[in-house]
C-alpha cells in the first residue's frame, strides 16, 4: 500500500506556509484543513465570498446564510470576512490567493488540467474552477493516481475539456508527487512501498525522475 | 422626501409590469444561498416565457430557479455549475435547455463590467479551454488573455438581508454573492429582503448596495432558506 | 438685465425630478440644490465616495473624513452611503446617475465640452469630469453665456482641449436656455429682457432658434 | 496562530526593505482626506529619489505628497487633479515633474484592474481627447470606447480608520476614495490606521477591505488630518 488518502493530505499539508490565503476544492482538498500545524496561520478562502473558513457547525450551529463553495453548512471565524462574488473572483484572478489544492479527472504532463466535465456523460460545469487555476499562484492537485477502472490520470495530453492550459505545478496521488517545471513533469517524491515500475506501469504521462 | 416610492407589499406588486417573453433576467444567489426566492415563484405564476436567466447555479429540482425549469420557462441558462439539478442536466443534454457556461469568476466580473459602463475587458481565466471558442485572445506583457463581454439584463432579482426604504441593501455571510454585482447590471432592480427598514436605520458606512441601483423592494414573508447540503460535525 | 446667478440656478433646479440622482460640479452647479421643492426627493452623489450629501456642517461639526468632490467639508444624511472611487466611478460610469450639472469654459454647437485646462496657462486637471460627461445619462451646463473678457463661450468648435466630444445636452447661461440634438444648438428660452439680435451678437456658435 | 506578523510599531519600520529608488508608489486619499500622513513622512526622510507616484492629488505645498515635492524626490504623478498645489502646477510647467493626467475614475478603474487580474479594459470616458492619443479605440455595440490598461505599483501606501492585527480594514466616511482600489494593486501594501484592533473585533460583514491585500499594518500616532477647505454655514 501507498499512500492512504489521509497520507495524501497529510502530504499536501507540507505544502502550506504560514500567513498562506489557501482554497480548497471540493472533496479530499477540503481534507487537508485537518493536516495544519497548530504553530501556523492559515487562511482558507472559499470562492462565494468568505475569506476564513471555519470548520463544519454543530447541529445547533447551522446557518443557511452560510455555505461554502461546496454548498456545505460551515462556521465563521474571529478572523472572518465576507464579500460579494466579484469582489471575490477579483482577489483570486488578482493572484492574491497563494495555493489552490483541487482535484482532478486528468493531468497532462504539460501541466493541463481537465477535471469539470465528460461529453455526454457529466456536465457538472466548471464552478471556479477555471478561475482559480488561471489566477492562483500555486496549483496542487490531489488525485487517485488511476481511475476506478485502472486507467492512467496523468497522460501525455488530456482527452477531456481543459480546465486549464499548463496551470498544474504540482501533483500528489497515492503513488508520489510530481512536478511540473518547465513544459515537463518531474517525479520528486514516491510513496512508500511503491516501486519505481510501479509508478511507471500506472502512468502514461512521460515523467523525468 | 418621496423615497418610499420604492417600495412594494410583495414580489407580484413588485414585479409588476417588468415580465416579458423573451427576456433576461439575472437571478442573484449561490446554490440555494441568498436566492430571491419570493420573486421565483411569482415569475413561475406569472408564466411568462422563453426566458434567458443568469445565475451561477439553476437551484434545485423542486426549489429557487429549479421551479421555473420544472414549468419549461427558461430557455438558456447562462451559469458555472450545473451541479446535481437532475432536471438541468437532462434538459440540456436532451437539447431542450441552451446553457451557456461562463467559469464563476467570469459570470460574477461580467456582471460587474455590465453595471461599470465597461463593454469588455481581458482575463487569464478560460485560456486554452472550450470557453476561448470564438473569442478574441490578446497578448498583454507575455501572457495571453481572453476578451469578454459585459453582461446585463434587461431585469436583475437579488435578495438582501436588510434594505431601507430608499433601497440601501446590507447582505448576510455568504448570503452576499452574486447578488451585489447582478444588482448593478440590470436595466431594472428588484429586491426582496428580509428586513424593511426606515432610511437612516443602516449605518452609511455599513451599506453592502446603494440604493441606487435598486428600483423596487419588498419585504418577503417567511423567507424558506433551504439549505443544500447541511453538514454538521459532532463536537 | 437677464438671467442672475441665482435665477440660473433656478432654471437648472427644474430640470431635476422626483428620485433623481445628481451630481452637481463645482462652483455655481453647487447652488442648484438650493432651489429642489421640498416635496421632491433628489440624492446627491459626491464622486468621492458617497450618495446623499448633506448640506455644509456647522462650526462644530466639522469632519475631516467627511468633504465633497469640491475638498470642502460637508455632512451626512439619514440617507447616505459611503464606498470607495472604484465603485463610486463604476457608478458614474455605468450610466446609474441622472442628471449632471458642471461649469464650462466652452461649448461647441454639437456638444463638445471644453473644462479642465488652459494650455501653458491653467493646468487644474479634468478630475472626475471626463468620467461624469461620457457617463452620466444627462448633462446640463451652467456658465457664463460670455467670458470676463466679454468673448463667447458657445463656439462652433472649442480650441481649449477637450472634456468630452459631444457630451454635452443641455446649456444654461445668463442668456438663455440652449438643447443640443442630433449634433445641432437649439435656443429654447430667452432670458428675460434678452433679444434675439443680442444673443445672436455675443454668441458665436450657430444655433436654430 | 501568527497573524500579528503583520504589525510593526511605526512608519518607519513598517516601510523598512521596502524603499528603492525608482521605484512606482500608490498613494491613497482624495485631496488630505484619507492621506498616508505618516508613511509620506517617512519616505521623505528616507531620502529614496525617482517616485513615481499615483494619486488623484498631490497634497498641498507643505503636506502630504507636497512633502515630496518640495524635496523633488518625484519623477513623476500620476494624477487627475493638480488643483490649487503651486508647486504641482510649477515643477510641472517648468519641466521639473513628469505628469500623466488619468481621469479619476480611470485611475481607480486601473487600480481596480491592476488588483483583480484585468490587464485591460474598455472605458467611454476620455474618447475624443488628449487622454485618448496614443491607446487604442474600438466599437462596442456602436459606440466608440478606450482601452485603458491596469495599473500596479511597486507599493501601495493606504490608510484607514479601522484595522485589525490580520491587516482587516473598515474605512471611515469619505476617506475611504482610493485607499481600497489602491491597496489591491501594489506587489506590497502598507497601511496606517487610526485604531489598531485584536481579531474578532470588527464584524466579518463589516470589514470594507479584507487583510488578503494587507502586507504590513501600523497604528498611526496623532494623526494631523488637515482640511484644505474647510467650509462652514451659520445656521
Amino acid at each position: 500500500m501507498a499512500w492512504t488518502r489521509d497520507q495524501m493530505c497529510e502530504r499536501a499539508a507540507l505544502e502550506l506556509e504560514d500567513g498562506f490565503y489557501v482554497n480548497l476544492g471540493i472533496g479530499m482538498p477540503t481534507l487537508v484543513a485537518n493536516y495544519i500545524p497548530e504553530s501556523m496561520t492559515v487562511t482558507f478562502q472559499s470562492e462565494n465570498g468568505m475569506l476564513g473558513m471555519g470548520p463544519f457547525p454543530l447541529d445547533n450551529e447551522v446557518d443557511a446564510d452560510l455555505i461554502n463553495a461546496g454548498k456545505q453548512t460551515i462556521t465563521e471565524l474571529p478572523e472572518s470576512v465576507y464579500f460579494d462574488s466579484a469582489t471575490s473572483f477579483a482577489m483570486i484572478r488578482g493572484g492574491h490567493i497563494d495555493l489552490s489544492i483541487l482535484g482532478a479527472l486528468q493531468v497532462a504532463q504539460n501541466g493541463d488540467l481537465a477535471n469539470w466535465m465528460i461529453p455526454g456523460k457529466m456536465v457538472k460545469g466548471m464552478g471556479g474552477a477555471m478561475d482559480l487555476v488561471a489566477g492562483v499562484r500555486r496549483v496542487i492537485v490531489l488525485m487517485d493516481h488511476n481511475a476506478k477502472d485502472g486507467s492512467p490520470k496523468l497522460l501525455k495530453e488530456c482527452d477531456l475539456p481543459l480546465t486549464g492550459a499548463g496551470v498544474v505545478n504540482t501533483v500528489i496521488t497515492d503513488l508520489g508527487l510530481f512536478e511540473v517545471k518547465g513544459g515537463q513533469l518531474y517525479l520528486s517524491e514516491l510513496a512508500p512501498n511503491t516501486s519505481l515500475d510501479e509508478i511507471r506501469d500506472r502512468t502514461e504521462a512521460e515523467f523525468i525522475q | 422626501m418621496s423615497e418610499s416610492k420604492k417600495v412594494f407589499s410583495d414580489a407580484k406588486s413588485a414585479l409588476d409590469g417588468l415580465l416579458s417573453d423573451g427576456m433576461t433576467i439575472l437571478a442573484g444567489g449561490f446554490g440555494l444561498c441568498g436566492i430571491p426566492e419570493h420573486m421565483i415563484v411569482a415569475i413561475r405564476e406569472s408564466g411568462v416565457q422563453n426566458l434567458t436567466v443568469a445565475s451561477n447555479n439553476c437551484g434545485i429540482d423542486d426549489f429557487g430557479l429549479g421551479l421555473l425549469l420544472q414549468t419549461k420557462q427558461i430557455k438558456k441558462m447562462i451559469s458555472s455549475y450545473v451541479g446535481e439539478n437532475k432536471l438541468f442536466e437532462e434538459q440540456f443534454l436532451n437539447g431542450d435547455l441552451e446553457l451557456e457556461f461562463n467559469p464563476q469568476g467570469t459570470l460574477a466580473e461580467r456582471c460587474r463590467a455590465g453595471g461599470a459602463g465597461i463593454p469588455a475587458f481581458y482575463t487569464k481565466t478560460g485560456v486554452g479551454t472550450v470557453i476561448s471558442d470564438g473569442k478574441e485572445t490578446r497578448d498583454f506583457d507575455g501572457e495571453t488573455y481572453l476578451m469578454e463581454r459585459a453582461l446585463t439584463g434587461d431585469l436583475a432579482i437579488v435578495t438582501a438581508w436588510k434594505g431601507d426604504k430608499a433601497g440601501n441593501l446590507v447582505f448576510r455571510k455568504t448570503a452576499r454573492n452574486f447578488n451585489a454585482p447582478m444588482a448593478t447590471a440590470g436595466k431594472v432592480c428588484v429586491v426582496e429582503v428580509e428586513q424593511l427598514v426606515e432610511v437612516g436605520e443602516i449605518e452609511p458606512d455599513q451599506i453592502h448596495l446603494p440604493g441606487i441601483y435598486v428600483d423596487r423592494v419588498f419585504e418577503g414573508q417567511s423567507f424558506e432558506k433551504r439549505i443544500e447540503r447541511r453538514t454538521i460535525r459532532e463536537t
